[in-house]
């Protein structure tokens, strides 16, 4: 089966920021991701779990599959949002199916 | 002030305030019992769904005093004006920097919609009336604190920026719409609507108090233990000090502009409330810089088991006295 | 006419349409109020559990009477027959492709179960009894319609399969296990057994259908948000003209089968309503090329709010009206 | 007999019972129905701190009578000795390796505090009093039978390592906290704790459970479904014949330590009850070698629904022709 | 540690269709995958977010660990169940511990 | 933008475990790690569905990233936890942005 390459971008974001990275992302014309929940985790500024947390708190990981000529602008448009936060962002590369999806 | 105590002690034995004391301690000792997250959501819900539409009968049955613009002006001007005592007692007493100092001060000056919940059911237990509309007070409390934490920070230079999209986040706050709307709705429908709503929101309503607090001391304990040695003495100090600081001028300001005793005694919980829903979220947005984990455990680690065990028998027995009530 | 208005603006003030109208306000404010989704899928077990429940007591009280059987055979060939005469009139009112417009007429064949109980509850309200067995009929209306439609997708030739698995999935579907199986429970306890959970189920219902219906106009809101501009004027016509006709045809054929007052307004707003829930999700599985964003904005977006509030006393007042009851 | 037989008949018609038996059938047949983990966790939590406060209210009434230590005692022993009794007979019926029977013996010496529930709510409805510390013993039996049967699995020389975090976790475990906690409360603010709170705890009780039974019938279906023919007659019938064997002994003891009829049958349904929350977790880090499948479908799918359904009408009447009352 | 050279591929499809495309992965002898919650997303047809949604909708992500070898076994499989829907399937390079488990 | 080097260490493994998997890892000095829920999935030991389970039941997928050199200290603490019980561990090669986090 044709498969086309792709870069595959995981940024793991603050809940409370999470409609402002997919707008900058919006903004940037990257139309393509997928959201999901964190159930807690571990770094530089401590572990945290769900179970410990009160309203809108929280982590959220999300996914971008995109064209590689197209990475540096997603990663400045996330980085903007990401920048001062607590967070990170990883790249792996990848191919995906039906490349006129993305 | 023995009769102080001795009500102090009677509230502690409630199933409330001991279900929330059961949650801390399940916390501290490591327990694994959790509240699933989607179930302390539909909890809170509930519980501003029903504190709002019952202010709102109540309202609608004793209708809008004159009192109701002052109350809400009074609301405004404490949540504004409470950050910038904070900030000074903040500065005097610990050695937190500038932008944690602020939005610490945010917190104080925002209000815990759960201790005012507490307070109400408080009060209806010793069958002491108050003004309905006290939710809507509590609603506008809950943002403007923000505004003058950011403006502390912005005065001393460093670029904290105010997201244009943040102020209509902030008013239209998920709780605040639900307080709000419920309160119309209440006062709306009335008596009536509230006879076919009550086996629901007033009958278990003291029940469900108890669980959301068993979840809310399950939080708190597990913050403090993640948070131990994060703060120094002067910190916790400031805790405890600031609520007794915060519900004396409620206590002034409430006198001054003629609520009843429970009007009175609320405002004295909601100015002495620390925020740890709302404002957190809020300074994960405008203050990233801030240090989550000394203002969650301020609000929610010491202030808010302060209030909900000592706090509030004692604003109500200060109130009392004087105003003799 | 003015009494069915007047009718209408009494429903309007009712907490559980007011609830509605809040979600449907904050969502369309872009408040970020949200009811997490398993406390919305709790209440909705909640609510057809008591609701068939309930209908199962009416009957082992009441007896089957006659018009059971017929009942059930009207559901069923109005379920298969409104769909056709959905899709005839969206292929004259609109420009909707064939698929989308088959797509759109199975959910008006369908039903949707929150107007429903909702319309249980106005009858409630007004001391109007109904047809306990009227559940059965909702379930048995639930999935024909989705064959019809795939029938007129067919009849077109462009290859919709019917995937062997789905005609079981949509009979066993969650909800119409639910809602029949309460049903037979509470016609095989009867009283006895409503007197062990009435504090469950009857008490609190109201309240619990009120916040319901907030999570419900969130939605809907935040759908009809997101959906601006879909839908041209032909499409929301259609959306508040097709509820019009099916309850005429509903009301013609409640009279004809012998129903009673309440059992003829609820075929009634069986036959207006639109699925939601079931069918949606089925078409994701059946007609992939149809677009949700079409037909989940007219059913939720359009038809359900207009049900809920004009449509219901509206159909009550005519079928009073017709029938002298 | 006939009159045993007739007694579990009416059991079986009470809607606790049937929701059970609505779950289990919809999941045979692959219905979607489910219910959310959240809401099913929140209705657990429900359920535990309604019996526990209800069991210390009841201490707080009718004093700590002498038998409360014994009982305790009772319990201890009762949950160290039937694995062991568990394991004899898995070893003549079964062909399960060493190492599966111990972890199956470890369910049948734990508790399920579920059909605890259900047993006290048949007792309720039948007016028989029991002893309110029941629910101490309840939580007392939960982890004891996992160490015997690391024991058992130890001494047979393959290396089941007892983890030392194990142990605090299970005594501290979410279950035994809230129910032992929830107790306390109720013995510390007695009737007048209950006044305030029994809107919520009391009145909608049954009706919960209800719902909670439903998902444990979906849950013990689906299980019964993906683990077909995974156990022979042999496991099967041990599944069946364990609780008897485990009730007789819980009889005897509990009229040797002198308990009421409703206490001997509590102590009865503990004994012959099989844990499927507790002791699965902790098998899966103590002894991860042993196949789930085995032991949770023994447990929730034999065993739960037996003393469910027929165990506990059978322990009743046994209990009360034995004791005479 | 010794690893072994597999593909990691992660298909987000609608939640009506998961149990389609499990079975045909089943079919496909593909007996090893997991799958995660999705909680909102964004692509060609337009963003959803799991608060938006009501009933049995959504979408779901599901990640198979398999041989390179079979590959294309496993998209021939998905891509049935794929093909008309809304969802997007990459594939990235992996290395997996104990490989007898897949 | 500037990117580091990092391999993405991916572990699905049984709740009850969690905490056990954390604290070797924070023990082996991996303190980033994020933590997603698992729905259900299909292995060796058969399939299993969030909805079919009761309790602390179910599996989590812990994701780390980690320098290339620390790499094998991650792998063998978490194999001391894997080991005997049910769950996979897999490896991609990614990048990351801000070394200095990880
Ligand atoms: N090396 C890492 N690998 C995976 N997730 C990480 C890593 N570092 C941080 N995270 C995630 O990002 C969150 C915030 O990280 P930090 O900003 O370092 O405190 C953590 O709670 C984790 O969920
Ligand atoms: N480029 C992408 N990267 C990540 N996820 C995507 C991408 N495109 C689509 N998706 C996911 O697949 C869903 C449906 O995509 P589509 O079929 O393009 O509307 C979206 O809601 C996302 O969750
Ligand atoms: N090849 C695989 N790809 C993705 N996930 C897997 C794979 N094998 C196992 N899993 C996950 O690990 C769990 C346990 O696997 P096992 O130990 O093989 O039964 C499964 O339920 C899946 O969630
Ligand atoms: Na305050
Ligand atoms: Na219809
Ligand atoms: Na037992």
């Amino acid at each position: 089966m044709e498969t086309h390459t792709a870069k595959r971008v995981e940024i793991v974001i603050e809940a409370p920021l999470e409609r402002r990275l997919t707008d900058a992302l919006t903004e940037a014309e990257v139309t393509g991701f997928t959201i999901l929940p964190v159930l807690g985790g571990s770094g530089r500024s401590g572990k945290w779990s769900r179970e410990g947390q009160v309203g809108r708190s929280g982590m959220v990981s999300v996914v971008c599959l995109i064209k590689p000529e197209r990475l540096d602008g997603l990663l400045d448009a996330a980085f903007t949002v990401v920048e001062k936060h607590i967070g990170v962002v990883s790249i792996t590369d990848a191919q995906v199916l039906r490349a006129e999806r993305f | 002030m023995s009769e102080i105590l001795a009500l102090a002690g009677e509230n502690l034995i409630s199933p409330i305030i001991l279900s929330f004391a059961l949650g801390l301690a399940a916390a501290l000792a490591r327990s694994d019992l959790t509240i699933p997250e989607a179930v302390a959501k539909g909890m809170s819900i509930y519980l501003l769904f029903a504190i709002g539409f019952k202010g709102g009968v109540a309202v609608s049955a004793h209708g809008i005093d004159q009192t109701l613009i002052l109350s809400l002006l009074a609301g405004l001007v404490l949540s504004f004006a409470l950050p910038l005592i904070a900030f000074a007692l903040l500065r005097v007493m610990t050695g937190l920097s500038h932008v944690d100092a602020a939005a610490v001060a945010a917190h104080y000056g925002s209000i815990s919609i759960v201790t005012f919940v507490a307070g109400t059911s408080v009060l209806e237990g010793k069958m002491i009336d108050a003004e309905g509309y006290m939710v809507a007070v509590a609603a506008v409390m809950e943002a403007p604190a923000i505004l003058s934490a950011l403006w502390l920070v912005a005065r001393s230079g460093s670029g904290a920026k105010m997201d244009p999209d943040l102020i209509r986040e902030l008013m239209l706050n998920g709780s605040i719409v639900l307080l709000v709307g419920s309160f119309f709705i209440g006062a709306i429908t009335g008596e009536e609507g509230l006879a076919d709503i009550s086996a629901f929101i007033v009958s278990p309503f003291q029940g469900v108090l108890c669980l959301f607090l068993l979840d809310m001391g399950l939080i708190a304990g597990r913050g403090l233990r993640q948070s131990k040695g994060v703060l120094g003495l002067g910190a916790v100090g400031f805790a405890i000090l600031m609520p007794l600081v915060s519900a004396t001028i409620g206590l002034g300001v409430g006198m001054l502009i003629g609520l009843s005793l429970g009007g009175i005694v609320l405002l004295m919980i909601l100015s002495a409330s620390a925020s740890y829903i709302a404002v957190p979220a809020a300074m994960r947005v405008a203050l990233p810089e801030a240090n989550p984990s000394i203002y969650l455990t301020l609000s929610l680690g010491v202030t808010f088991p302060f209030n909900l065990t000592l706090g509030i028998p004692l604003y109500l027995a200060v109130a009392q006295s004087v105003t003799g009530g």
